[in-house]
């Protein structure tokens, strides 16, 4: 009834953000019941990019069914595509060849810089903040460029296959993504100056959107949004892959539970991200790049679980195989999705400013949720 | 003391804004930061990454050759049936029958570059391309056909 | 926990229940009736798996089961729980307010495949359309306009 | 499927257009306005998916299509001139898309960007939730393929719509025009 | 000879050397006319360009430079689309209110031209209460804003109108003080005494630091009364799409951008006159030579310099900052701005009485 | 029939309508800003007459003060887009009558008492805010420090006076 | 008619008074009828500053009767505003009729 | 020029914004269709009518606004005043102020600047 008349009784406005608001980033739709300023509630509508890839990816082959995952997170699309090419590869026990372990996390941890950049550019502009955005574009350009050198696609790159990578490395790669870490480290400080330190972005993060550690697990909440909270949530150390056991890095816990927190995770993660790169970039191991695979992949029967850790959180892949050629059932537990559930208890009784900056560091991808 | 907190907090604040009008400021007053490419203005110059995947190319040589047997290995690795292959029957010339390819039909309003059917064709015969000027007005304009009219496959490419 | 410890943990709880070895982790088959309880005990007991972190349904074409994967972030041990269901009239307890996250995915399974989680305090669609029929996930969906098949 | 007969060559798309003139007067302050309308396209701020990082692309620094003019991107569809379809457009989102469209005030311009919004791209088979292509929702203007398209083909795309309208073609005959052209 | 001193007197004797009286006078009254709508337009025009240069060069890019030399062009462009474009009214919206909102936020920012001094003795009328007019019809243009917010019939509109109700309102009382501390030392609401006062120096010099508190309070009040970002909160984007203007379009959205300019424009040539001389040139009390040279300079360069410089200031105020939250919005003006210019006022006041100031 | 009389009238049927439309408007939003396009006539009047600081006050305080608080409230208090009920036809014909009668006799008075013979002092009116000011803090005869200091209290009592009257309510609903 | 004497000005004075008189019998909401009321209190300050002006023009106390009474009406508007709100809480309505229970 | 400077320049403005839109509405023809009215709100149909009663906590500060207005008007007579009148002047100001600030930090000690 109050959905009718477009107020309750008492007096509460009720208001469409989304699926075409700057906010969202996308095409998220949330329904806001408003009392003058302060949220009451929040109820999220998806489905507005909802592309069905659980039910594609039963129909495509193990080769392909890779592609389409890199659309889902497509600002972790190599992380997206890891998982996937791992889960592969654990339900056939391919070997991978080390060089191609090491030049997966390069590319992995690349793309999570790449990714907290867009993040922290956008969540900037959703404070009002522009310039922001133009700088993180330019470090991200930089990222995109390395990329396209090597993989030949700037955004959803279909590097990974089962078995290792898809193509050899560019030769300048190693020497780029050098320079790039050297310009990189100038460029957090610049970040801090503009934005970390600045007054009214403090007022605006801290105390706002907090979450208690418990809350967080109980929504099930993974990656920067539990670690904030003080949840040590990182795939990377809980259940390492490939080369992340022999690298040195340390997990970003934070225990304010706010937006500053959470915003503290990511900056930080981004430095931790380059002493990750740092410590392989001169040490890529000579040798294949792709182990041998068979034309047709046919997993055993069986059920096979991966998670990898995204720039969003923890990425799960389900697959249940019936030893076809394609995945009998396929499914993606998306970070966001779970993260998406503790906005309502995040934003309750706060303003509508305090709902777009928590909404903001969250770091929502919308096909990641809706998939 | 209130007073001096309020005096510390205004004057932190004061400060904070400062620092980040500094950085606004350094860039407005440094031209060279400036990192813009003009597009349309540096055709002459632009270089793509040559792995860049803008789309599926089928080489011609000078002969008007190109060496694609229509075997339709790209057709089945290509993940959303962006390719399709039309074959047509030759009479080599020992008398043979052979299967060959009439038209390399290439979707570019579907192709997503994932490079599978580069990755799976045999006789290397396409490629993908750094081009990227390829707005059109209609669609159906990028529906295409890779193998040029009247080409021939290469001798001596299985 | 190893795997032992939490298969002996495990038939304490819920005697009934058909433990399965093979996977990674612990695949526990319990029956639909006696879901709820089982859950509310694994959550509370010294198991204490706090924290879903994926819940789906798998559609058998003859009946459907329902996936848990559960894990505990003080013990860092996982387990597997899996619900046959009927395939007509797939009912099951929620667990929503055991685990808050699962209030979404549970919606996301009902529309996707069809099962009603009773008690449940929100149960619509999420992502289909309002006007949506069928369950698309189900491996007999059928829909002739939409989709074209490769 | 015959595409036999449509395959073409593929010009640079700006060219191949006449415009037909009325008298001098008429015609001398269409160009004025036409060249005003080709070189002020604002774009609603509407990103689906993976093409709208590609858009945020276009719109930052080093390819920075506020060169042209279109930076003034209006949340609201009544400022707006033009949308950029960037991205997967789904069932549940063609109405949106629609309303959108049709809230936004005359004259009005769409750009369909990547493969999703071409032709459902990626998610062409096998999906039972995504329209296959904008064009059936919403007419379209340019297409730009890609998947994404990178940002310079982005502002090609824009570049064949401001030569267009500055043809003086309107909203039916850009649609058509490349049809008629040949 | 850029100079606009001799200019009314000029027109004024020709026209009375040329045509009857009242004939003249009518004559006159439609060359200021024309003259105001003249200097909206170019000012509209000069300062979204402005705008979009400055953002572009902070930001690291180009902007706008492919019509006409840099991009000068651009605007005209953009100007001309929008006359061009459907002027909508939503259905469900008071039509009438509707479309007389935009009217009301153009004529005010029309009427606070008046007491203006562009240049030595080129005014439009030297009103004996000068910048207390000024507050007072820059009072109404809120209301403008309430009306386009509550008629369009949308949600947004109506929440970003409240907002901007509350804080232009709230604003205007740090913006009133700073200017009585100007007052206590000039003695005199007219502008042209306000100016001839700063004849040895400019206020911000001459007053001490109090002059200077009250200047920055001013420019932070005035940022927030045009409703420039960090205090655009009335259309902030990421929260209300477009605010009050959402749901209009094409010339009527044009008028309220091109008001939001103007209104930028006029504070800050009322900021430039309380603090920084108008169009003064610069003096240093009694450097004769110095000031001789300063004087060759035209008045109005100096004016329009000034100007141009403070709106340089806001600009990179809304190119730097981000948005504040609405609550932060009126704490800063109840708890930090009011006190602090309320002691400011006293503080002055002492100084003018014991002489202190130079 | 100078400009200046023309004026005049503009203003006072400009006041008049606006007023009307104000009382009898029956939505109240646009009631509201018929107000505030009467008060804002008023400020024209009192420009036309050269009391410019008055003016000012008039467009300070009326127009963006009171009006804006009005139409805070409005939103407050009811659905600012629906009617108002239409007042009851007998007590409308009773006001008419009843206001009818009043306006007759007043004018009545104002035309017999005639101001003309006193109206035509010579001394020039000057209402310049320096009078205004030195007036307002002399201790002389026309001296008004003590109301000036009033207004102080005055308006701290109406300060008090609104946080207790408006804050009551919240402190009850926490 | 060449002149606008003051008995014009008391006219338009008058004729507002009981428009706002007109107002205050027929509206029944509070906040309508307080708009009233600012009307009657304008009406009288026009009244102030015209015999100030064309009566004792020498003096300035009708423009600080003006002054006070706009000070006046500011904090009456506030107060009133206050309690209408404060009643609309309690009774969820401004309607004077609906108010009239309050006297006991 | 004098006051009447302010009718020319409201005349300029209306001209000037009239004009504008007339030409809009003269030369511009706009599609029509049944959407194109709605209010629009990011897509979505809008439930109800947006002119609904409105809880919100602004009026507070435009009370305590109005009241502090009324304070300002009389800071202009005296601040134009205050050299010639001298310390009285600001003894009077000091009064005045010192009253009015005991209300600020009555309605800061009473929550009434906290937004609700």
């Amino acid at each position: 009834m109050f959905e009718e008349i477009g107020t309750t009784e008492e007096g509460d406005l009720i208001i469409n953000v989304g699926p075409q608001h700057p906010a969202t980033h996308g095409v998220l739709h949330l329904v806001l019941t408003l009392n003058g300023e302060i949220i009451k509630k929040v109820e999220p509508h998806l489905g507005y990019i909802h592309r069905s890839i659980e039910k594609m990816c039963e129909s495509l082959s193990y080769r392909q069914f890779i592609y389409v995952t890199s659309r889902m997170d497509y600002l972790s699309a190599h992380i997206n595509n890891h998982a996937c090419a791992l889960i592969v590869e654990k339900g056939l026990n391919v070997e991978v060849p080390q060089r191609a372990q090491y030049i997966r996390v390069i590319m992995d941890e690349l793309t999570r810089i790449a990714s907290h950049e867009l993040w922290w550019s956008a969540m900037s502009m959703d404070l009002g903040a522009f310039t922001p955005y133009f700088l993180a574009f330019r470090e991200r350009e930089k990222i995109n460029e390395i990329m396209e050198e090597t993989c030949g696609a700037r955004l959803t790159m279909n590097y990974m296959v089962p078995g290792g990578v898809m193509t050899e490395l560019h030769p300048d790669f190693q020497e780029k993504v050098k320079s790039f870490i050297v310009d990189f480290k100038k460029t957090l400080h610049e970040y801090d100056e503009l934005i970390t330190g600045n007054v009214i972005f403090q007022n605006r993060m801290k105390g706002v959107g907090y979450i208690s550690k418990e809350d967080v697990i109980t929504y099930g909440c993974t990656g920067p949004v539990a670690r904030a909270s003080g949840l040590r949530s990182d795939i990377r150390k809980i259940a390492p892959y490939d080369v992340y056991d022999k690298v040195e890095f340390d997990e970003i816990i934070e225990t304010g539970g706010d937006c500053f927190a959470r915003y503290q995770v990511r900056i930080k993660e981004m430095s931790q991200s380059i002493r990750i790169i740092e410590q392989l970039i001169d040490n890529i191991p000579e040798g294949d790049f792709q182990a041998k695979t068979k034309a047709v992949l046919k997993l055993p029967k069986g059920e096979f679980y991966q998670r990898v850790e995204t720039a969003r959180g923890e990425l799960g892949v389900y697959i249940v195989s019936e030893g076809a050629a394609q995945p009998y059932k396929i499914k993606f537990r998306s970070p966001g999705f779970s993260n998406l559930s503790a906005l309502d208890h995040m934003v309750r009784g706060h303003k509508i400013g305090d709902f777009i900056a928590a909404m903001g560091t969250l770091d929502l991808v919308i096909p990641d949720i809706d998939r | 003391m209130f007073l001096a907190d309020y005096i510390k907090d205004v004057y932190g604040a004061v400060k904070s804004l400062l620092t980040g009008m500094k950085l606004t400021g350094y860039y407005f007053t440094h031209h060279k930061e400036i990192i813009t490419e003009e597009y349309p203005n540096n055709r002459a110059t632009l270089k793509l990454a040559d792995r860049f995947k803008g789309e599926v190319w089928m080489p011609h040589d000078e002969n008007n050759e190109h060496a694609c047997t229509g075997c339709s290995s790209c057709e089945i690795a290509c993940p959303n049936g962006s390719i399709k292959i039309v074959s047509m029957n030759v009479i080599n010339a020992e008398g043979k029958k052979k299967k060959a390819i009439d038209q390399h039909i290439y979707r570019l309003d579907m192709c997503t570059m994932c490079g599978l059917c580069v990755e799976a064709c045999p006789t290397d015969a396409i490629h993908m391309r750094n081009t990227f000027e390829l707005s059109v007005f209609d669609r159906n304009h990028l529906i295409m056909r890779l193998n040029k009219p009247g080409s021939k496959i290469r001798e001596g490419v299985e | 926990m190893t795997k032992e410890e939490l298969k002996i943990k495990i038939t304490e709880i819920h005697p009934e229940a058909i433990i399965d070895e093979s996977g990674e982790w612990l695949n526990v088959s319990v029956e639909a009736a006696a879901f709820r309880s089982f859950a509310e005990q694994v959550r509370m007991d010294e198991l204490d798996l706090d924290y879903v972190f994926c819940l789906t349904c798998v559609d058998w074409k003859t009946h459907l089961t329902m996936v848990y994967h559960l894990s505990s972030t003080t013990h860092r041990h996982n387990i597997v729980i899996k619900v046959k269901l009927d395939r007509n009239k797939p009912e099951i307890e929620t667990i929503c307010d055991i685990w808050r996250t699962a209030e979404l995915h549970e919606r996301e399974v009902f529309e996707m495949y069809g099962v009603v989680f009773l008690h449940h305090p929100d149960l619509r669609l999420l992502i289909l359309p309002d006007d949506f029929v069928g369950y698309p996930m189900r491996k007999d969906f059928e829909d002739p306009i939409n989709m074209i098949k490769l | 499927m015959d595409v036999n007969d449509k395959i073409q060559a593929l010009d640079f798309p700006g060219e191949v257009l006449n415009a037909g003139s009325s008298n001098i007067l008429m015609s001398s302050l269409d160009d004025v306005i036409n060249w005003a309308r080709s070189n002020s396209l604002w774009p609603l701020s509407f990103a689906t998916s993976c093409c709208g990082i590609e858009f945020m692309h276009t719109a930052a620094a080093k390819y920075d299509f506020s060169r042209f003019g279109f930076e003034v991107a209006r949340a609201s569809p009544r400022q707006a001139d033009m949308i950029i379809i960037a991205g997967t457009i789904v069932n549940k989102m063609a109405p949106v898309l629609k309303r959108l469209y049709d809230q936004m005030a005359d004259p009005k311009y769409v750009v369909a960007m990547g493969a999703c919004a071409i032709s459902g791209g990626p998610f062409f088979y096998n999906t039972y939730s995504v329209v296959k292509g904008a064009d059936h929702v919403i007419p379209v203007d340019v297409y730009v393929p890609g998947c994404p398209p990178r940002p310079e083909a982005l502002l090609h795309g824009l570049i064949s719509l401001q030569g267009k309208i500055k043809a003086g073609l309107t909203r039916d005959q850009i649609r058509n025009s490349a049809v008629i052209s040949q | 000879m850029f100079s606009l001193e001799g200019l009314t007197n000029f027109i004024h004797e020709w026209l009375n050397g040329h045509l009857p009286a009242t004939f003249a006078l009518l004559v006159e009254f439609v060359i200021v006319g024309v003259a105001a709508i003249g200097l909206f337009a170019v000012l509209g025009l000069g300062l979204v360009w402005m705008e979009r240069k400055v953002a572009a060069v902070m930001q690291i890019r180009l902007g706008p430079n492919r019509l006409g030399p840099k991009g000068i062009f651009q605007t005209s462009a953009d100007t001309v689309k929008l006359i061009m474009k459907e002027a909508l009214t939503p259905s469900n919206a008071d039509k009438f209110l509707f479309n007389l909102a935009p009217f009301i936020v153009i004529i005010v920012a029309m009427l606070i031209l008046v007491p203006i001094a562009f240049a030595r003795n080129f005014q439009i009328w030297d009103i004996n209460i000068g910048v207390l007019y000024v507050t007072a019809v820059s009072s109404l243009s809120v209301i403008g804003i309430l009306m386009a917010g509550w008629s369009s019939g949308n949600k947004y509109s109506l929440l970003g109108a409240m907002r901007s109700g509350a804080q232009i309102v709230s604003y205007e009382l740090s913006a009133g003080l700073s200017i009585i501390s100007i007052i206590v030392l000039t003695g005199s609401l007219k502008i042209s005494d306000i100016v001839a006062s700063q004849e040895n120096g400019w206020w911000i010099f001459k007053g001490h630091i109090p002059a200077i508190i009250a200047f920055v309070i001013f420019i932070i009040a005035a940022t927030a009364e045009t409703n420039r970002a960090p205090f655009d909160l009335a259309e902030a984007e990421s929260e209300l799409t477009a605010g009050f203007h959402t749901e209009y379009g094409g010339m009527k959205f044009a008028l309220f951008f091109l008001s939001e300019y103007i209104n930028i424009f006029i504070v800050c040539a009322i900021c430039a006159t309380l603090f920084l001389g108008g169009w003064m040139p610069f003096h240093i009390g009694s450097w004769t030579a110095f000031n001789h040279i300063m004087d060759y300079i035209p008045s109005s360069i100096w004016f329009f310099g000034k100007t141009i410089f403070l709106i340089f200031v806001i600009m990179w105020f809304r190119w730097t900052f981000p948005r504040l939250r609405v609550d932060q919005l009126l704490n800063l003006e109840w708890k930090y701005l009011l006190p602090i210019s309320m002691f400011n006022v006293l503080l002055m006041t002492l100084m003018a009485i014991m002489g202190w100031h130079f | 029939m100078n400009a200046s009389v023309i004026i005049f009238y503009c203003i006072a049927a400009f006041i008049l309508i606006t007023g009307l439309l104000a009382v009898m408007g029956r939505k109240i939003f646009r009631s509201a800003i018929a107000l505030l396009f009467s008060l804002t006539g008023i400020a024209g009047l009192y420009f036309w007459m050269d009391v410019n600081f008055i003016a000012a006050v008039q467009i300070i305080v009326y127009v963006g003060g009171i009006v804006v608080l009005i139409i805070f409230s409005i939103f407050l208090t009811q659905r600012s887009g629906e009617e108002m009920p239409k007042p009851l036809m007998k007590r409308t014909i009773f006001s008419v009558l009843a206001v009818l009668s009043g306006l007759g006799l007043t004018c009545n008075l104002i035309n017999q008492y005639g101001f003309g013979s006193s109206s035509n002092q010579s001394a020039a009116f000057k209402a310049d805010v320096a009078d205004i000011g030195t007036q307002m803090l002399s201790t002389t005869e026309h001296g008004f420090v003590l109301p000036f200091e009033l207004v102080s209290i005055l308006l701290l009592a109406a300060l008090i006076g609104c946080i207790v009257i408006a804050m009551k309510v919240k402190h009850e609903e926490k | 008619m060449n002149e606008i004497s003051i008995t014009h000005i008391l006219f338009v004075s008058t004729a507002l008074f009981f428009i706002g008189m007109y107002g205050l019998f027929t509206r029944r909401n509070m906040i309508t009828m307080l708009m009233a009321v600012e009307l009657i209190l304008n009406s009288v300050n026009i009244n102030f500053v015209a015999f100030n002006k064309y009566l004792y023009p020498g003096k300035l106390d009708g423009v600080f009767f003006t002054i006070f009474v706009i000070t006046i009406a500011a904090a009456e508007a506030a107060v009133a505003i206050a309690i209408i709100i404060n009643l609309y809480r309690s009774h969820n309505s401004i309607d004077v009729e609906d108010a009239s229970e309050l006297k006991y | 020029m004098g006051s009447a400077s302010l009718i020319v320049l409201m005349c300029a403005g209306i001209a000037f914004a009239g004009g504008g839109i007339s030409i809009a509405l003269l030369f511009v023809k706009g599609s029509k269709n049944a959407q194109k009215g709605e209010a629009y709100e990011c897509g979505i149909p809008t439930k109800g009518t947006s002119w609904a009663q409105f809880q919100i906590g602004y009026y507070l500060f435009a009370l305590i606004f109005l009241l502090f207005d009324v304070e300002l008007v009389f800071m202009y007579p005296w601040a134009v005043v205050v050299k010639q009148v001298g310390m009285m002047a600001l003894v009077e100001i000091l009064i005045f102020f010192f009253i009015l600030f005991m209300g600020l930090l009555y309605a800061h000690k009473k929550g009434a600047l906290k937004w609700m």
